[in-house]
C-alpha cells in the first residue's frame, strides 16, 4: 500500500516533467549570454582558450569562492565528527609488487595533477580535477604503506596559505581598480601559450592546491577511524 | 600509413572482443582474472598504437596513456588475485598446481599501532 | 547517425546500472554499480562535447565517491542479518 | 541526440527518487542520492548542447573568429562543474553521519531511528 | 575508408562492453563483478581514444588518462576491502 502511494507520487512527478521534454526542441545556436562570452573581442579581453575556465575563474569567480568555502566547511565538520579510535589493528602485509609500483606511481600522479591544474586554461581540467588527482595520489600512498603518518600541520598550512593567496589575488584586482577577481592584474601574454591569460593560471593553481589539501584531509580522516572487528 | 593504423586499431578491438567472450566462458575466478588483464591490456595498447600511426602529431599524450595502462592494469589484477586467494575462493576442478600454498608461511601479518 | 546509436546504447546501460544499484542484495555490488554509472555518464558527457565535465565526473563523481563509500562500508561491515532486514 | 540524453537523465532522476523513498537501509538512501545527482547533471549538460557543436576549448581546430558558430554553450557546463564538487562534499558529510549513527545503535535500518533527539 | 574502419572498431568495442555486462549481471562472486568493472574501464579508454580521432580533438585524451588512473584506484580499494585489510 505504502509502495503504491510512492509509485503514484513518482508517476505524477514524471508526468510533470513531461512538458519539459516535449517543449524542448534542441538548440541550433548559442544563447545570448554565451554569444556575448564567445565574441572575438571578449575572448581576447580574457585571453583564455578554455571558455569554461574563463567563466569559472573570472566571470563567475564568486561561485568558485563559495564552493571552496563549502568544501572547507565540509572538511571541518568531518574532522569534528570523526575522532580517532585508539585501537591496534592487524593488517595483511602488502605484496612487494604493489609496494614498488606505488612508490613508482605516486610522484608521476602528483606530477599529472600539477600538470592538470597548471594547464587549466589550455586544456580540459583545472583546480578541482587536479586537486582530486593529488588526493588520489595521497590515498594510494596510504594504501601501499598504512603505517605512514600524514603531516597534518603541513596540509593545514598549505590549505590556509592557498586560501589566503586566492582571496588576496581577488582583492588585488579590486584595489587596482579593475574589478574583483579580474585577471588583468598580470600581463595577458600571447593567446594559447602557457604564460598567458593573466592571473587565471595562478588563481587556479592555488585553488587546486587548496582543494587537494582539503580532499586529502577528508580521506585521511575516513581512513584513520577504521577499526578491527 | 593511415590504413595500417586503422587496421591495427581494428585488430585491437577484436582482441577486446575476444577478452570479453573469454570473461563469460572461463570456469573460475582466476582464469577470468587472467583473461581480463592480459587480453584487455593488449587490445587497448594495440588500439592506441594504431592511433599513433593515424595521428603522428599526438604521440606524446598517446605514449603517456600507453605507459599508464601498462603500469596500472597488471598491478590492479595482481592485488585482486591476491585478495581472492586469501578469502579462499575455490579453484576450478582442473587446477593442479598451487604455488602460493608452499610459501603461505612467509606471509606475515603486519601490526599497526595507533 | 552512429553517435545516435551509441547514445541509445549508453542510456540503456546506465538505466540497467541504476536498476542494479537500487535492487541488488549485496551492498558492495550496489556501490560498484554506482561507480560504473558514473563512468558511463562520463562517456556520455564526452559525446555531448563537455570534456571538462567528463573529467570532473571521472575523477570526483566516480573515483573519490567510491573510495569514501568503501571506507564507510569497511567501518560498518553489515552482517547478513541486517541485509535481510532491509528488503 | 540531446533528446535521448534528456530522457535518460529524467528517467535516472526518477529512479533515484524511487530509491530514496522506498529503501530502508541508510547507505542505500545515500546511493539513491548519488544516482539522483548524476541524472540532474546529465539533464543540465544536454540542455547546453548545440547541434553539431564542438567542445568550448579553442585550439588548432577551432579559431577565435568562428568560435560563436562552432562551440556549445559553456555556461551550464561551468555550473555543473561546481555542482559535482559540491555533490562530493554533501555525500561525504552524509556518510560521516551514517557512520556516527551506526556507532550509536549498531543498526542502519532507518525504522530504528525514531527518537526526536539523541 | 579510415573512418569506416574506425566506426566498425567502435561498434566492436561497444559489443565487447555489452558482453562484459553479462558477466557483471550473472557473476557469482563479488570478485567477478570487480573484474567486469575493470574490463569495462580499460575498454572505455580505447573507446575514448578512437572518439578523439573521430572528432579530431586532442584534448579528449587528457580525460582518458584521468579515467584510467581513477579506475585503477577504485579496483585496488575494492580488493583491499574484500581482503579485510583496508
Amino acid at each position: 500500500m505504502n509502495k503504491l502511494f510512492i509509485l503514484i507520487i513518482i508517476v505524477a512527478l514524471g508526468s510533470m516533467l513531461y512538458p519539459l521534454v516535449s517543449s524542448f526542441d534542441g538548440n541550433s545556436e548559442l544563447s545570448s549570454l554565451a554569444q556575448f562570452y564567445a565574441q572575438p573581442d571578449n575572448i581576447s579581453k580574457v585571453n583564455s582558450p578554455n571558455l569554461v575556465t574563463a567563466i569559472v575563474v573570472t566571470y563567475r569567480g564568486l561561485d568558485t569562492m563559495g564552493e571552496v568555502t563549502i568544501l572547507f566547511l565540509t572538511a571541518a565538520i568531518i574532522a569534528f565528527f570523526l575522532k580517532k579510535g585508539g585501537t591496534t589493528r592487524t593488517l595483511r602485509l602488502n605484496s612487494e609488487i604493489f609496494k614498488t609500483s606505488a612508490k613508482l606511481l605516486v610522484p608521476i600522479i602528483v606530477m599529472l595533477g600539477v600538470y592538470i591544474f597548471i594547464n587549466g586554461h589550455l586544456s580540459p581540467g583545472g583546480g578541482f580535477q587536479g586537486g582530486a588527482v593529488i588526493a588520489s595520489a595521497v590515498i594510494l600512498m596510504l594504501l601501499a604503506s598504512p603505517n605512514t603518518k600524514l603531516k597534518h600541520n603541513f596540509f593545514e598550512a598549505l590549505e590556509s596559505t592557498s586560501g589566503l593567496v586566492f582571496v588576496g589575488l581577488a582583492a588585488l584586482g579590486a584595489l587596482l581598480g579593475l574589478g574583483y577577481l579580474d585577471n588583468a592584474i598580470l600581463p595577458l601574454g600571447e593567446f594559447g601559450k602557457l604564460f598567458s591569460a593573466g592571473a587565471i593560471p595562478v588563481i587556479y593553481s592555488f585553488v587546486g592546491l587548496k582543494v587537494g589539501a582539503e580532499l586529502s584531509n577528508i580521506l585521511n580522516k575516513f581512513q584513520s577511524v577504521q577499526s578491527d572487528k | 600509413m593511415e590504413l595500417i593504423g586503422a587496421i591495427i586499431t581494428l585488430l585491437g578491438s577484436f582482441v577486446l572482443l575476444v577478452a570479453s567472450i573469454g570473461l563469460v566462458r572461463m570456469p573460475d575466478v582466476y582464469n577470468r582474472l587472467q583473461v581480463g588483464t592480459k587480453a584487455t591490456t593488449l587490445g587497448t595498447i594495440m588500439s592506441l598504437i594504431g592511433l599513433v600511426f593515424l595521428m603522428p602529431q599526438w604521440w606524446g599524450k598517446l605514449i603517456l596513456l600507453i605507459f599508464f595502462v601498462m603500469m596500472t592494469s597488471p598491478v590492479s589484477a595482481h592485488v585482486l588475485a591476491r585478495a581472492s586467494y586469501f578469502i579462499k575462493i575455490p579453484f576450478s576442478s582442473r587446477t593442479v598446481v598451487d604455488k602460493m600454498k608452499v610459501n603461505a608461511k612467509a606471509m606475515k601479518i603486519e601490526h599497526e599501532k595507533k | 547517425m552512429s553517435f545516435l546509436i551509441i547514445t541509445v546504447l549508453l542510456g540503456a546501460v546506465m538505466l540497467a546500472m541504476a536498476f542494479i544499484a537500487i535492487y541488488h542484495k549485496k551492498l558492495i555490488v550496489a556501490v560498484i554499480a554506482t561507480g560504473a554509472l558514473g563512468l558511463f555518464a562520463s562517456i556520455l558527457y564526452l559525446l555531448l562535447a563537455a570534456p571538462d565535465v567528463a573529467m570532473t565526473e571521472a575523477a570526483i563523481g566516480s573515483g573519490l565517491t567510491t573510495i569514501i563509500f568503501f571506507y564507510v562500508l569497511n567501518r560498518i561491515r553489515t552482517d547478513a542479518k541486517e541485509e535481510e532486514n532491509e528488503a | 541526440m540531446e533528446y535521448i540524453t534528456l530522457i535518460t537523465g529524467f528517467l535516472i532522476i526518477l529512479a533515484g527518487l524511487w530509491a530514496i523513498m522506498t529503501r530502508k537501509n541508510i547507505i542505500r538512501i545515500i546511493i539513491g542520492f548519488v544516482i539522483f545527482d548524476t541524472g540532474l547533471h546529465i539533464v543540465m549538460v544536454s540542455i547546453a548542447y548545440v547541434r553539431g557543436g564542438t567542445a568550448p576549448i579553442l585550439d588548432g581546430s577551432v579559431s577565435i573568429a568562428d568560435a560563436a558558430q562552432k562551440i556549445v554553450d559553456p555556461v551550464p557546463q561551468a555550473l555543473v562543474l561546481t555542482a559535482i564538487v559540491i555533490g562530493l562534499g554533501v555525500t561525504a558529510l552524509m556518510l560521516a553521519y551514517a557512520m556516527k549513527l551506526h556507532q550509536e545503535k549498531k543498526s542502519l535500518n532507518i525504522e530504528s531511528f525514531k527518537d526526536l533527539k539523541w | 575508408m579510415v573512418n569506416t574502419i574506425l566506426t566498425i572498431a567502435v561498434a566492436i568495442i561497444l559489443l565487447s562492453i555489452a558482453i562484459t555486462l553479462i558477466r557483471f549481471v550473472i557473476g557469482k562472486t563479488s570478485v567477478d563483478r570487480v573484474i567486469a568493472f575493470d574490463v569495462m574501464t580499460v575498454g572505455s579508454i580505447a573507446f575514448i581514444g578512437i572518439l578523439a580521432y573521430l572528432t579530431q580533438r586532442v584534448i579528449y585524451l587528457d580525460v582518458a588518462i584521468v579515467y584510467g588512473l581513477l579506475g585503477f584506484l577504485a579496483v585496488i580499494i575494492i580488493a583491499k576491502y574484500l581482503e579485510k585489510s583496508l
